[in-house]
């Protein structure tokens, strides 16, 4: 190999790149961040912090077992962003060892046991979150309520670290927690108990739940920032939502009594948070045209079955994770025709 | 006024798949008029300056030339002739570095100047829409003529295979998408007479029904020039600026809707395309007899007075550059053609040949480092072939050349769009270069196993028959006589002698 | 008793549709696939006595993938994917891969042996008794099968550039 | 009908036998390394699963159960499914048989010793499925089975192609791949009780 062959054409580039692409996707998320900790207390800000703190330390080792040069991939901030949004996904009530653990599964396991940035199959903030989940589901399952927030007990900063780091005082635990509106919804739902028994209780808000709608508007002026930016594309996100908000609009019209309303479905949970920061991320989206709208529809599909007959209140994660596993497969049979195809 | 034309023709455009929308840089140099570039030191003819085999040289060393004189043969049917391009003494054959699909060192001509550029006695031929279309493409033939605007295809090629089938449409290509690039719009402005001329004879020459000029919408001086020579039979087009539209296929979509079959080529759908320069070298080359023997070059980018040159085939690009104030630069790279599909050039002695239509400095080379392919897909959407260039790359990365072509490698036009697009930085052109390259090897090598084992497999027939016809003789002689084989202790003996004969002489040696 | 009859009439009614199947196995059908990968120098590099025996004994499980030298990384990624094995590196025991070489016959010291004819295994050399011998650089796939047999050691290998 | 979906359903997503019950795991990591083998593994246990489901069940009630047999239910099974590979077999060859011209009969005596179909049968057994409803089992976790295939064999020749750490190529990160998309599954639990 001479000199010459290692310079190519093209010459000029859009100088777009990686390490671009993530900041801003990291600044869309700010207002997002912001709305949250307003509603669910500093817990979620002392999470993010602790949550970005052990991606970029896995990072870094990982980086140094697989002797792969530290500069080039630290500084492309995809830890940073899988740290995010794994502390966003989980309860601000959740110990300090979730994090650890869960951060610890996405970036060894899912990220760079399939070899790092580019190659992974599954979305590694999700898998964290998924294999979290699953292994202490109790934990998981305080939420701050959000019936006070602004004085709740859980929302000072020492309050928060006391929680994270020493654990959830037991007594009195109640005034301080309870459980999701998804969960409160699922949980009532299956106790037979009429939908317009409950939904105009404390927990609800306008939208969805109370405060929720907020949190799901902040991560929505991010997400439409992100493609007035031209950073995601608008198939993804759009076609998930249209795919949940048709599913829900069906249903809830078929029997309002079972089946929650579509805004609903839409402004609580992490439905758009995952629609436009988790759904599409370009790894482990699909890449073709026609697969992205398969995979985002197929996110969409499962996220409201899990929901709505499934064993888990919000089934983002894993929709999310069994589509990844699908996009290679989806890939592969919509490969676009080529420019002048022959009819054979 | 573009809306104007549109409607008295009634062609509706389409839209080719994918593309971008580059800053295009053309303002540096298409107002300014062309210039004629003196004549350089040496002038440098490679054999060969198209697709197809090289030309074979018809003159010796020590020769004298004149300007014009044939001085190289086509050696096959994709092939064309070379022409001095000035009158002078045959300096050398040998070879150069040139601008070449396949390979850098290429067999050349060397002329060296007598500076009086006396012409070789031309033959015009004035009545070139009457004359059968044959003789008007014998004599393109002859003049050497390629396309010019980049490939190099001889245009003869394109003109027989266009009498064999009926040819619906012949477009004339001035849509020039490349950043920098301006000598098509120059060449229109200051030529646009000959250029309709020539579109007509190219015309009459395949004997085509419709006839399209098409120019880019940034280029309203060239439109006006050829607006106002053209009647109603050629009909004259704007397409949006849009790169890659000046892309065969790309430009058959725009202007018509058709798609060029994958893998085939615009005849099959019944269109001929040519560039603006073609026809007006053809035109020369028909009515005034003079080959093709030089042509416009866009030489600009970093240096002191970008602009376009007429320059003599065989000039070196260093002698085109200093008319322009060119001082190198270690952080700048010469490179020949576009900064989207050009060749970067490390010796600026290579001479300018048919298909070179730009010259560029430019310090863009320098890139970041490469990172993993993070999916983004953005570069399917710029695609212009519809392909999966991340795919591509991904299968031609790890050599997995079956699924590469399953992919449609061969159908990339090397466009670079991928490569301005991707936030990885991925050089992905140049993997599907050495994709292709490799798989050209792989093939030929799979062509030779195949060879061998035929013959392997005729030799082991033969032995066999052969056996089978030693052992009856071997029968008959054993019922003759139980001796040893006279022929075979024959053959031991001489053997040994020739051995120890042949040491002896050895040992002499090396004494 | 009931069962064991049971059993003894399905376990005959098995044998017998297992004796009227026609045994091929899913290696089988690669053997022509397998053999057109192999660079058909017939060499001997592997063990075997040629490119067609080797293939043979890849089908039949016997010899490993990695005993091409000529063919080298491409014959055995081809035949990894063929058999959906794993790539492994060429087995040095069997020779290394080396840039394509072609026998040349130093003429002045040639006798004229046909020895060398006999051994090239695609006719690649010219000749006859007692008369000068030449390489057709066209047709030798450079096994080397030559050099061993000249009794002049005029034989030698050269690179071949392009 | 709904009993048909919920069937179909459960066999072939909740209860993925692949990913699920870890049944189908060995073939799945074999046959998931090339395409061919995936296709045509996928093919014949969509014919062969709900063929012996069906014939099992039959066997079971109709010979097994009266005769009091049904401590000799794994050993027959075992016969069972040879003899209906053999048969398939004999079938595709002399006329030309449910596989068409595909060549994927080739695999049919790789597809009838791997551990996948006899586990069908005995989960259908704990399950005292009706004969349709073996049918339904048997199709559905066949598709279960053939859906995973599709999916792993499609992964697998990504992965193949990424920068996987030396010591994990191959079958173990196909075994993590696995363990990942059970994870996945997972999220079914509690769709069908």
């Amino acid at each position: 190999m001479s000199y010459i062959d290692k310079i190519s054409s093209p010459y000029i580039h859009s100088l777009t790149s990686i390490n671009e692409v993530m900041r801003q996707v990291i600044f869309a998320l700010v207002p997002g961040i912001i709305v949250t900790t307003w509603f669910l207390g500093w817990g979620v800000l002392v999470h993010c912090v602790l949550a970005v703190c052990f991606a970029l330390a896995f990072e870094a080792i990982m980086l140094t077992l697989r002797k792969r040069p530290l500069q080039d991939f630290m500084y492309d901030g995809s830890a940073i962003i899988t740290g995010l949004l794994f502390a966003l996904t989980i309860t601000p009530f959740a110990p300090w060892w979730v994090s650890l653990s869960g951060i610890c599964f996405a970036i060894v396991v899912a990220k760079h046991l399939y070899g790092g940035l580019g190659y992974n199959i599954f979305n590694p903030a999700m898998a964290g979150y998924a294999f979290v989940l699953i292994c202490f589901p109790v934990e998981l399952n305080y939420w701050p309520t959000m019936l006070n927030h602004a004085v709740a007990g859980g929302s000072g900063v020492i309050e928060s670290l006391k929680i994270i780091f020493i654990g959830l005082p037991y007594e009195g635990l109640d005034s301080l927690s309870g459980a999701t509106p998804l969960a409160f919804t699922k949980s009532q739902l299956n106790g037979m108990v009429m939908l317009s028994e409950f939904s105009s209780g404390p927990l609800f808000g306008s939208l969805g739940g109370k405060g929720w709608e907020w949190i799901g508007l902040a991560f929505l002026a991010g997400g439409v920032w992100l493609m007035i930016k031209g950073i995601i594309k608008w198939q993804i996100p759009l076609i998930f939502i249209f795919i949940l908000f048709a599913l829900s609009l069906i249903f809830h019209g078929h029997d309002p009594e079972r089946y929650a309303s579509s805004m609903f479905n839409l402004f609580t949970g992490g439905t758009l948070l995952a629609a436009f920061f988790i759904a599409t991320d370009p790894v482990t989206a699909s890449a073709t045209p026609r697969g992205k709208i398969i995979y985002a529809a197929g996110i969409g599909l499962l996220t409201y079955i899990i929901r709505t007959w499934g064993g888990y209140p919000d089934g983002i994660a894993f929709a999310v994770l069994i589509m990844n596993a699908a996009v290679p497969f989806i890939d592969n049979v919509t490969r676009p025709d080529v420019f002048g195809k022959v009819e054979s | 006024m573009s809306s104007e034309v549109h409607t008295r023709f009634n062609r509706e455009l389409h839209s080719f798949p994918g593309g971008l929308e580059l800053k295009t840089h053309k303002e540096l140099t298409n107002s300014k008029e062309s210039l004629r570039t003196p004549l350089p030191d040496k002038i440098i003819l490679p054999l060969q300056q198209h697709i197809g085999s090289p030309s074979e040289t018809i003159v010796k060393k020590g020769d004298t030339v004149l300007k014009g004189q044939k001085i190289a043969q086509a050696s096959g049917y994709i092939s064309v002739p070379v022409h001095a391009s000035t009158s002078g003494k045959i300096l050398d054959i040998g070879t150069c570095q040139s601008i070449h699909i396949k390979s850098e060192q290429v067999p050349c001509i060397i002329i060296e100047p007598d500076g009086e550029d006396a012409w070789f006695e031309l033959e015009p031929v004035t009545d070139y829409l009457s004359i059968d279309p044959e003789i008007l493409q014998r004599l393109i033939y002859e003049a050497g003529m390629v396309g010019m605007g980049g490939a190099g295809f001889p245009a003869h090629v394109k003109l027989n295979e266009g009498t064999a089938t009926a040819i619906d449409t012949l477009i004339i290509n001035g849509v020039e998408c490349e950043p920098y690039i301006s000598c098509d719009d120059r060449i229109i402005r200051e030529k646009a007479d000959y250029i309709v001329s020539g579109t007509r004879m190219l015309q009459h020459a395949i004997q085509a029904e419709h006839c399209v000029i098409a120019v880019e919408e940034d280029m309203p001086e060239a439109f006006e020039a050829l607006n106002a020579l053209i009647d109603d039979d050629i009909e004259l087009v704007t397409v949006p600026a849009r790169y890659p539209a000046g892309g065969e296929k790309q430009l058959i979509k725009v202007l018509t809707g058709k798609e060029v079959p994958a893998g085939g080529l615009p005849i099959h759908i019944g269109i001929v395309m040519h560039n603006v320069g073609t026809a007006a070298a053809a035109f020369r080359a028909v009515t005034r007899g003079e080959p093709l023997l030089s042509r416009y070059v866009t030489v600009s980018g970093n240096v002191e007075d970008p602009r376009n040159l007429q320059v003599l085939l065989g000039t070196p690009v260093e002698h085109c550059l200093e008319q322009v104030g060119y001082h190198p630069r270690d952080d700048e790279a010469v490179i020949m053609g576009g900064p989207m599909m050009g060749k970067y050039i490390h010796d600026i002695s290579m001479p300018v040949v048919k298909t070179t239509n730009s010259i560029l400095v430019t310090s863009g080379f320098n890139r970041s480092r490469e990172k993993p392919c993070i999916g983004c897909g953005d570069c399917v959407d710029v695609c212009p072939a519809k392909l999966l260039p991340q795919e591509l790359f991904a299968y031609a990365r790890a050599k997995d050349y079956e699924e590469v072509r399953a992919l449609h490698l061969f159908d990339c036009i090397e466009c670079g769009c991928c490569a301005y697009v991707c936030p990885s930085n991925i050089p992905l052109v140049k993997y599907y270069r050495e994709a292709k390259t490799d798989i050209a090897i792989y093939e030929k090598k799979q062509a030779g196993y195949e060879h061998a084992r035929h013959r392997f497999e005729a030799r082991s027939e033969r032995l066999d028959r052969i056996e089978n016809r030693v052992d009856d003789r071997f029968d008959k002689i054993k019922t003759l006589s139980t001796d040893q084989d006279p022929v075979e202790e024959d053959k031991q003996s001489y053997i040994r002698a020739a051995v120890e004969r042949m040491k002896q002489k050895k040992n002499k040696k090396k004494d | 008793m009931l069962g064991v009859l049971i059993i003894l009439l399905l376990a005959l009614i098995r044998g017998f549709l297992i004796s009227r199947s026609p045994e091929t196995t899913v290696q089988q059908g690669k053997f022509e696939d397998i053999l057109s990968a192999l660079p058909q120098t017939q060499c001997g590099k592997c063990n075997y006595s040629g490119c067609q025996p080797y293939a043979e004994a890849i089908v039949r499980g016997e010899a490993d993938i990695n005993q091409c030298p000529p063919g080298g990384e491409t014959t055995i990624k081809t035949i990894a994917k063929l058999l959906g094995r794993q790539v492994k590196p060429l087995n040095p025991e069997n020779g290394l891969e080396k840039d394509k070489h072609i026998a040349l016959i130093d003429e002045t010291l040639c006798i004229g042996c046909v020895k060398c004819i006999k051994a090239c295994p695609v006719d690649a050399i010219l000749g006859a008794a007692k008369q000068m011998h030449s390489v057709l650089a066209e047709e030798c796939t450079g096994c080397e099968l030559c050099v061993a047999p000249c009794p002049m050691d005029c034989i030698s290998m050269q690179a071949v550039t392009g | 009908m709904e009993g048909f979906f919920l069937v179909l359903i459960s066999s072939a997503l909740v209860n993925n036998i692949v990913v699920s019950h870890v049944i189908g795991t060995d073939p799945a990591l074999v046959a998931t390394q090339r395409r061919d083998v995936a296709y045509g593994i996928s093919t014949i246990m969509l014919i062969l699963l709900p063929l012996t489901t069906v014939i099992a069940t039959a066997t079971t009630q109709f010979i097994l159960i009266p005769l009091q047999l049904q401590y000799l239910q794994t050993l027959v099974f075992v016969i069972l499914i040879i003899m209906i590979v053999y048969g398939l077999r004999l079938w595709s060859r002399l006329w030309s048989g449910p596989f068409g011209k595909s060549g994927s009969e080739m695999f049919l005596p790789l597809a009838g010793v791997n551990v996948t179909v006899l586990g069908t049968l005995l989960l259908n057994q704990q399950q005292d499925n009706n004969l349709f409803y073996s049918f339904i089992f048997g199709l559905g976790t066949a598709i279960g089975f053939a859906l995973m295939l599709a999916l792993l064999t499609a992964i697998n020749t990504r992965v193949e192609m990424a920068d996987v750490p030396a010591p994990l190529k191959g079958p173990s990160i196909t075994l993590i791949t696995l363990g990942l998309i059970s994870m996945a599954f997972l999220g079914f639990s509690g769709l069908i009780k």
